[in-house]
């Protein structure tokens, strides 16, 4: 992703890689995304439902994954949606359209956060070295997502499926922190990549 | 490390949170209508009660919000947490 | 009182130490006391043991809720500097430092001052800029500090990683020699005794439940839980304890009341020659006489008054410590604790009178007051004597939070950028 | 059976649970020992007749291993597992035997055997409880010289590590439904019960199998199988269940608030180290919706003469080595008991084929079948005995035993030869954690001890950590505490034969026949604490049994009291004559068994302590070799060196580039917070304390903050992006508390403003291009925008492109030149910072770091928040008097700036000094007065807060905060210098530029 016709590159903090499910853990960072901050109070989101196709009609941590897209909410009137990079723009004004004549605050955070897929069998051990809630599927099915921490760094966790993946966000100067710990963690564990 | 009760999300580590301390000291209107001993009172001064205690708990960590708690200073038990605005659940029975 | 020294010890020793007395007696409360110190921590009996010293003052009570040292006094990691910025602390705590250097004469009790210098380290340009200007400051006051590199520092104390490579490499630190440790049950029993043999009644098992008031308000007597005691002059030092006593005399006070833990190491033998402090990444590290590293953790954020606290505080601390310090990794922890502390909105103590006539109050000392210990008893004596306050507590009023004159020594140390 | 191998002459041939298949040879002092895989190290010397392994902290007696298990004071060791992996104090009853061990006895010189700090011993009738208080104090310099090294050279036990920890800990947070802490009958029945409902259950025991005594009970039998078959069997069901985790090795040892326990499991230390990825330790945190504690009882030993010899050991102990490792602690075993649980280890021992004599102090009439049924196994049987005191030196060699009758009156003495002594005086309910739990033990009458009370916290104890000694009994509690905790309900009786024999009589000190002040009878063996000492300092008055605690040292060693701590409060509660539950216990704290720091730490080590945040450009700074600092958890580039530069050289340079040229700076660090809703004016409004509301869309200004006690808190640039948006920056350092700052009044004091923040820090890098030529600079790059000054403007914000990416491009001078801040998205920073850099070149562009900033703001006079004011400053003070807005009615910090001392006239201000010397730069943090020859204490009027060397100026220049200090303008005053003072000239805060007109840059040129 080099400069292209004068248009600057794009530089993710941690190299892509693509998640491994057979080893016992892997992680891996993930690509580029589209991500906004969407504050709503809560009962302007049960009016709307959706907007810009992200549902609003999860609980408080609770993620609602449809196609590319991930609507996390993380707080009564906060919102982490997540999306294919390349429809930022398409998303953002979207999303201001289906919301206007409302009260609302939508903040473009592509560039802000760094993401970690952490996956296999052994995720959860990997994962609750460093963060304190319970990941068990009773505590965090699937369909969950929330802040938290993760050793002394900041985190948004989300499990968008039924498989033993997690997705770990976090601000992008945290990545190598992040991601050193989540590596640390998972050297009992045997190969990893 | 306690663990704390956010009215949005549940028990939580206390890690998440941070404590705000004494709650339902509403800021006055009009400061300026303060003299100076009633705005160091409202400035400085705490009930620090040994025994049920009122106080601010940010969710920091979490959904972000602020909310207002019950906990005995001395168990460290909680028995209620509410969200900001709302009454304290044990009014009229404070300072027992 | 029998003087303690080698040859009396010696003798002991020749009939199996049958004869020693008590070192202070346990008598019942009396009906009326001129002066009644609330709180038998190392402030309480030092305040009488000066009264009954310098001012004559002999028929005193203190009364304690449990056992004298059971509070703060006993369960501190017994640092003492006097190196603070400001002229107000700087005067009390070197008021108190001088005491210090001859208490153990001065109790005929080995109190165990141990001038094995404080070495405050610094991490950063602005801890650079904060430690120099309390070195400055500090030699203008005729207070002993010093501005060592960082080769300096770790030949003063040479299990110090001085790596630039540490997360937080070691810039500089101030060192002052005079600071240090003392051993802290020691410092309570010697006020203890020397109280005694002058008359004072120590009175332990003893909670003061509320006040009575006479004319004006002003105050005429305790309920305690052994009966009522009739005075006319109360001085509370009750540490983390101050706001509920306070609001038994139907007063507010600003305090909050946090536990502070702190932790011991397994015994070793002598590895670690002095005290190291680290604000910057919240570690403080001094080795006892008997050979454990005595770690001053931090407190809760939540006001409690459950003499316990939270893994994680002490966890942090001992992050610390080991980032400090890496050879100590494979040191254990033999055990933890923690203390309630009195903090006040500017960290800086209150020693005065109150709005109750009668009634003084010494508090606030917050995670910082055993190195105040003999100064703060004797000022605190002469405050309580003489009605006014000596100079060296005359700007710790309770009154400068309504005018606004704080002493705010954490604020100095602002955290830059 | 009788002990076979030679090379092990006090093994057995058959039985115990190690494994004869695996030898293992570690080193004790130089010597080998052999041993077998499943051994302790303490049972592997036993089993080569090693007793003497260590030194008495004070008296340094020759000591031996006393127990089994986690409450041996004597046999300490230092353990080294290689290079980096040695440290001191450790049990050798749970270390586990491997090859390669290196182990060593601790606290004596030069050797164990001949130990010259033993004169202490000689000493011993002076150097008793509390002696150091009594003297040492003179002459007073002979305290810090002489007398304290001198202590602290003898006591301290092992030697601190020295070398950087080679091994890797780790945590893992946990939850549960049940935590079943300790694996005996009680916690496996526990297990078992809660297992049922099909909830999680974990069950942690320290020790290195799951079973507690049932691994050495070879003699009861439950529900028809023998208690080892039982085990198997039981451990074999749960292992088959998915929702059971089972630790061993793994003790829990801390019982934290609200049900959070700490817990350390050991993982590499019994293989050979070094040889797999795990980390040595891993610290638990459990979060458990109910926890049982099945965590058994301690063994008391017996408080008479000389009861420390090495060989002189716990009854059960002896029954532990023999059963379990299949050793003989001797050939000749006295057994000492004031109890009927000594009678089994005994017949245990007979069964081994040892010689025994049992001798209880109860009266015959006390002992029940007991002592009939010992006779019948042909063991002599004293009862009614009292010990007097023990013979031998570095082992013991005799019991001295004299028959005594109700009255203590004592008969004539007889020594019984042995070469070990099995002492019982009762058991101890391990109630720590319960009591860590904060619930409160009390005080049992019939088993003398003190028992789990009321819970205060989700749990229960069950067993012999509850007082239940009987293995049935222990069983069916255990069974039914399990049932309970996992929501069942449901109670099982266990069919245990033969009946636990249990039962005693509490015995405080043995009557003895000499001057009872005299004997040396020990209760903390580590601490040489001797029950004289606990009478010694209640006869002094310490009666509170924390101040004996206190005093004599008592249950304060690494054992924290384990096996001592009743005695002591039993002396206690004798010499007061106040019953044991008036002298109350000492307060349990954790950890229950001491943790490594390692364990603690966990993975916060080297670059995971803290977090190391870096912008998207540290990679460029690095490749040009910039010299870093750290600013909160940040990395910022504080200069760009070039060959053979210092920080001064380099600093001049990049200054003088950014005045006369341009110069290039990561400012990303600086918080960014974007404000958004119709009521954002409004909020800005009370949090500041400027005005906002005039302020148009597109431009920016400077804010200022203040908290609510009036002192200034933070500032930045603020732009406004349309009527409902605002960009505000804050200071580095600033930006998470300042959010949280507004956060806190917009959600608790104006919840009905409709205003919403999102932290936009690191979305947004910050590449500030700042001198004359930038406009030229950027002027190629950007799209979208006109650049032109009356487009835009010094202190406007403009939205469009920059490298064909989206920026908020501000225009502002931190540095007093035309200067842009370009924001772009982080990913693209590096990309549009190389491309204003390639673009700079024919200009000289220079990047600069935080140190040349700092230089430029300064001869601007601009202030750096936390450097020029500290939390004590004003705005007046801070010369920002101006930045309050008068018409406004308030907002946050407004009426704290009217109280009385806030508008003082001795106020420290903010002013420049010029040093006399031009070349002279103060030290920041110098302190300032009016006359240097003023007597010490000296009145101090300020400090310095910010020096540099200007080489715009072309001298140095300062600011400070000086008292007054705008009234002395023109003043002569004295700022402190390493060795003295410098003469300093007050003169107003702005060196440079000092109407600002530079912000034009190459517009006024043009
Ligand atoms: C973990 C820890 C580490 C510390 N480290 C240091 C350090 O290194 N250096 C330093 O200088 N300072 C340190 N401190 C602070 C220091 O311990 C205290 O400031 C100091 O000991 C206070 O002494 P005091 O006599 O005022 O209080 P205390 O010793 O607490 O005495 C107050 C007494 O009042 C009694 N009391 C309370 N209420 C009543 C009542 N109603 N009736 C009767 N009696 C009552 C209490 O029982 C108590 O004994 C530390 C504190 C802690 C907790
Ligand atoms: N005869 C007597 O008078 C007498 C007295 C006491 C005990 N006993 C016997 O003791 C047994 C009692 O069974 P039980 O299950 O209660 O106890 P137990 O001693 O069999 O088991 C306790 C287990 O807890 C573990 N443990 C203790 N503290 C721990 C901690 N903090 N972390 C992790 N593990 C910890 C120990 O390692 C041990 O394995 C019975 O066999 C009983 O007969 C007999
Ligand atoms: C300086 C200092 C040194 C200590 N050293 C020891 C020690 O060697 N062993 C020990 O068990 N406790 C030690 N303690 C802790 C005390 O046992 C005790 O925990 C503390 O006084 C608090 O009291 P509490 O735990 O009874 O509440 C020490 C405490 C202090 C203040
Ligand atoms: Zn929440």
């Amino acid at each position: 992703m080099r400069e292209t016709l004068g248009v600057a590159w794009r530089d993710l903090v941690l190299p892509a890689k693509v998640p491994d499910l057979e080893v016992p853990t892997s992680i891996a960072a993930m690509g580029a995304c589209a991500r906004f901050s969407l504050r709503l109070p809560s009962a302007q989101a049960r009016a709307v439902d959706q907007a810009g196709g992200f549902a609003l009609s999860g609980g408080v941590n609770s993620a609602i994954t449809s196609g590319g897209s991930i609507s996390a909410r993380l707080g009564p009137d906060e919102w982490l949606l997540i999306g294919p990079e390349e429809q930022g723009d398409a998303l953002s004004q979207a999303i201001e359209v289906d919301l206007d004549g409302r009260f609302f605050s939508l903040v473009d955070v592509s560039h802000r956060n760094a993401a970690i897929a952490v996956a296999g069998r052994e995720a959860r051990a990997v994962l609750n070295a460093g963060i304190a809630l319970d990941l068990d599927d009773a505590a965090f099915p699937p369909g969950s997502a929330t802040r938290t921490l993760l050793g002394k760094a900041e985190i948004v966790l989300i499990r968008p499926g039924a498989e033993c993946v997690y997705w770990v966000e976090c601000w992008r100067s945290f990545a190598a922190y992040v991601h050193g710990f989540l590596m640390e963690a998972a050297r009992e564990f045997g190969p990893h990549r | 490390m306690l663990l704390v009760n956010c009215p949005y999300c549940g028990a939580r580590p206390e890690i998440e949170f941070r404590c705000g301390g004494e709650a339902h000291i509403a800021r006055p209107v009009q400061p300026s209508a303060l003299d100076d001993e009633a705005w160091a009172e409202h400035l400085y001064f705490r009930t620090n009660p040994k025994g049920t205690h009122a106080e601010r708990w940010l969710h920091v960590h979490g959904c972000g919000r602020w909310f207002n708690a019950l906990r005995d200073t001395v168990s460290d038990a909680f028995t209620a947490s509410y969200t900001m605005g709302e009454q304290r659940p044990d009014a009229g029975k404070e300072g027992e | 009182m029998r003087r303690f020294s080698l040859p009396t010890l010696v003798a002991g020793a020749l009939n199996a130490h049958r004869s020693w007395p008590r070192q202070w007696r346990d008598p019942e409360p009396k009906a009326y006391y001129d002066t009644v110190i609330v709180g038998g921590g190392a402030h309480g009996l030092g305040t009488a043991y000066y009264l009954a010293k310098e001012y004559g003052l002999t028929n005193v009570a203190v009364l304690e809720k449990g056992w004298i040292g059971g509070g703060n006094s006993g369960r501190n990691t017994t640092i003492i500097r006097s190196n603070y910025l400001y002229d107000e602390s700087a005067s009390l705590y070197e008021h108190a430092l001088k005491l210090w250097e001859r208490l153990s004469d001065e109790l005929n009790y080995n109190i165990m001052y141990s001038a094995r210098g404080v070495l405050m380290l610094a991490h950063t340009v602005h801890d650079v800029q904060s430690l120099k200007r309390h070195v400055y400051a500090n030699r203008l006051n005729g207070i002993d500090n010093e501005w060592l590199t960082p080769a300096e520092a770790r030949a003063f104390c040479p299990p110090l990683d001085i790596s630039a490579g540490a997360r937080y490499p070691v810039m500089g630190a101030a060192l002052q020699r005079r600071g240090g440790t003392a051993r802290h049950d020691a410092v309570v029993w010697g006020y203890a005794r020397s109280a005694d043999a002058m008359g004072v009644d120590i009175i332990q098992n003893c909670e003061v439940l509320g006040f009575t008031r006479g004319s004006g308000g002003a105050v005429s007597g305790l309920e305690t839980t052994r009966g009522t005691i009739r005075t006319r002059r109360v001085g509370v030092v009750a540490a983390g304890h101050t706001s509920v006593v306070m609001a038994r005399a139907g007063l507010r006070m600003p305090l909050e009341s946090f536990p502070l833990q702190a932790l011991v190491s397994e015994p070793v033998k002598p590895v670690f020659p002095c005290v190291v402090m680290s604000n910057a990444v919240h570690a403080y590290i001094s080795q006892s006489d008997k050979g454990e590293l005595v770690i001053g953790a931090g407190t809760d954020q939540y006001v409690s008054y459950s003499q316990q606290g939270g893994l994680h505080i002490t966890t942090h601390t001992l992050e610390a410590i080991c980032e400090l310090f890496p050879q100590f990794r494979r040191m254990k922890t033999m055990r933890s604790w923690a203390g309630i502390v009195d903090v006040t909105p500017d960290r800086s103590p209150i020693i005065g009178k109150t709005p109750v006539p009668g009634l003084y109050v010494n508090c606030g000392w917050g995670t910082g007051g055993f190195k105040a210990t003999p100064g703060s008893a004797q000022v605190f004596a002469h405050t309580l004597a003489t009605g006014e306050p000596h100079p060296v507590n005359a700007p710790f009023t309770l009154d400068r939070f309504r005018t606004g004159r704080l002493i705010d020594e954490a604020a100095a140390a602002a955290v830059a950028h | 059976m009788a002990p076979t191998t030679v090379a092990q002459p006090y093994r057995f041939a058959k039985g115990g649970r190690i494994d004869r298949t695996r030898p293992v040879h570690f080193l004790f002092n130089g010597r080998t020992i052999a041993g077998f895989a499943g051994d302790s190290v303490a049972s592997a010397l036993l089993a080569n007749g090693v007793h003497l392994v260590g030194r008495s902290f004070k008296y340094h007696r020759p000591r031996g291993i006393l127990s089994h298990g986690v409450d041996e004071p004597n046999a300490l060791l230092d353990v080294s597992r290689g290079p980096g992996r040695r440290d001191p104090n450790n049990r050798a009853t749970m270390v586990e035997a491997t090859d390669g061990l290196v182990t060593r006895s601790q606290n004596h010189w030069p050797s164990l055997k001949r130990d010259i700090w033993a004169v202490n011993d000689l000493l011993a009738p002076i150097i008793v409880a509390g002696f150091y208080y009594k003297t040492f104090k003179w002459p007073r310099t002979f305290w810090h010289r002489l007398y304290e090294p001198a202590i602290r050279a003898a006591a301290g036990l092992g030697l601190a590590p020295t070398e950087d920890d080679p091994d890797r800990y780790v945590h893992r947070h946990a939850h549960c439904d049940v935590l079943v802490i300790g694996s005996g009958p009680a916690g496996l029945a526990a297990a078992l019960a809660a297992s049922g409902s099909g909830k999680r259950v974990i069950v942690a025991d320290e020790q290195a199998e799951l079973g507690g005594t049932l691994l050495h009970d070879a003699s009861s039998t439950i529900d028809g199988e023998s208690a080892e078959a039982w085990l198997a069997g039981a451990l074999a069901m749960l292992r088959a269940q998915r929702n059971v985790t089972l630790l061993p090795r793994t003790t829990a040892f801390g019982y934290y608030n609200h049900n959070h326990i700490a817990m350390v499991e050991r993982l590499v230390d019994h293989p050979a180290p070094g040889s797999t990825a795990l980390p040595r330790e891993r610290l638990w945190q459990v979060r458990a919706k109910q926890v049982v504690l099945a965590t058994g009882a301690h063994e008391r030993p017996l408080a008479f003469a000389d009861n420390d010899r090495p060989g002189i050991m716990m009854a059960e102990s002896i029954r532990v080595f023999l059963n379990r490792y299949a050793v003989a602690p001797g050939r000749r075993i006295v057994f000492a008991t004031s109890g009927a649980s000594a009678y089994q280890a005994a017949a245990d021992a007979k069964a081994a084929g040892l010689d025994v004599t049992m001798v209880d102090t109860r009266p015959e009439a006390g002992c029940g079948v007991q002592s009939a049924r010992l006779r019948a196994l042909g063991i002599e049987v004293l009862t009614g005995h009292t010990v007097l005191g023990s013979v031998g030196r570095m082992k013991v060699r005799g019991l001295i035993v004299a028959p005594r009758d109700a009255t203590d009156r004592i008969g004539s003495r007889r020594t019984i030869a042995c070469d070990a002594v099995g002492l019982s005086g009762g058991w101890t309910p391990a109630v720590h954690l319960f009591s860590q739990s904060r619930g409160k033990p009390v005080y049992r009458d019939d088993i003398d001890a003190f028992v789990p009370g009321t819970s205060v916290q989700a749990e229960r104890s069950a067993g012999a950590a509850k007082g239940t000694y009987d293995l049935a009994a222990a069983l069916a509690e255990g069974w039914r505490a399990g049932a309970e905790a996992a929501g069942l309900d449901g109670t099982r009786s266990f069919a245990v034969s033969p009946p636990t024999r249990t039962g005693f009589t509490p015995a405080r000190k043995l009557p003895t026949d000499v001057d009872a002040s005299r004997v040396r009878a020990f209760i903390d063996f580590q601490n040489d604490v001797a029950a004289k000492d606990v009478e010694l300092a209640v006869r002094e008055g310490f009666e509170s049994v924390e101040h004996v605690k206190r005093y004599t040292t008592t249950g304060m060693a690494t054992d924290q009291g384990k096996t001592s701590n009743m005695a002591a409060l039993g002396l206690v509660s004798d010499a007061l004559g106040r019953p044991v539950p008036q002298v109350g216990t000492t307060t349990f704290r954790p950890p229950y068994t001491p943790v490594s720091f390692g364990a603690i730490v966990g993975q916060a080590r080297d670059a995971l302590f803290d977090p190391i945040r870096t912008t998207p450009l540290h990679d460029w700074a690095v490749a040009q070799g910039a010299v870093f600092e750290p600013v909160g958890l940040w990395r910022r580039a504080r200069f760009f060196p070039k060959r053979g530069e210092d920080m001064h050289a380099a600093v001049a340079r990049e200054c003088r580039a950014v005045r006369s040229a341009v110069g290039i700076f990561d400012a990303s660090t600086l918080g960014k917070i974007e404000v958004v809703g119709p009521d954002a004016a409004e909020f800005m409004n009370r949090i500041y304390t400027n005005a906002w509301a005039k302020l148009e869309p597109g431009r920016c200004r400077y804010g200022l903050m203040l908290k609510e006690d009036g002192f200034i808190f933070d500032d930045g640039v603020v732009a406004r992006l349309a009527r409902d948006r605002f960009h505000v920056t804050t200071t580095t350092g600033g930006a998470a508390r300042v959010l949280a700052h507004m956060e806190d009044y917009l959600q608790t004091e104006w919840s009905n403003l409709q205003v919403y923040l999102t932290s936009v820090t690191e979305q947004w890098s910050v590449i500030a291009v700042q001198g004359p030529r930038a406009r030229a600079v950027i002027a190629p790059l950007v799209s979208g925008m006109d650049l032109s000054q009356e487009a835009f403007p010094h202190m406007a914000v403009r939205i469009g492109k920059i490298c064909g990416v989206p920026t908020r491009l501000f225009r502002v001078a931190f540095t007093g030149e035309l200067g842009y801040e370009v924001n772009v998205s982080a990913d693209h920073a590096r990309a549009v910072w190389e491309a204003v850099y390639e673009s700079g070149r024919t200009f000289g562009i220079t990047p600069y770091g935080t140190e040349a900033m700092h230089v430029l703001r300064a001869e601007r006079g601009f202030i750096v928040v936390g450097q020029d004011t500290d939390g004590t400053v004003t705005p007046e003070d801070a010369g920002l008097a101006a930045m309050i807005a008068k018409t406004k009615p308030d907002f946050v910090g407004k009426r704290s700036l009217m109280r009385p001392d806030m508008v003082a006239a001795d106020r420290k201000q903010l002013v420049g000094l010029a040093t006399q010397v031009p070349q002279l730069v103060l030290d920041e943090g110098a302190q300032i007065v009016a006359d240097p020859r003023a007597p010490i204490p000296m009145k101090m009027l300020g400090h310095v807060t910010s020096s540099y060397w200007s080489t715009a100026c072309g001298h140095s220049i300062a600011l400070a905060l000086v008292s007054g200090g705008c009234a002395r303008l023109g003043q002569t005053l004295y700022a402190t210098t390493p060795t003295g003072f410098a003469a300093v000239r007050v003169v107003e805060p702005v060196f440079f530029d000092r109407h600002g007109e530079r912000v034009n840059g190459d517009f006024a040129h043009a």
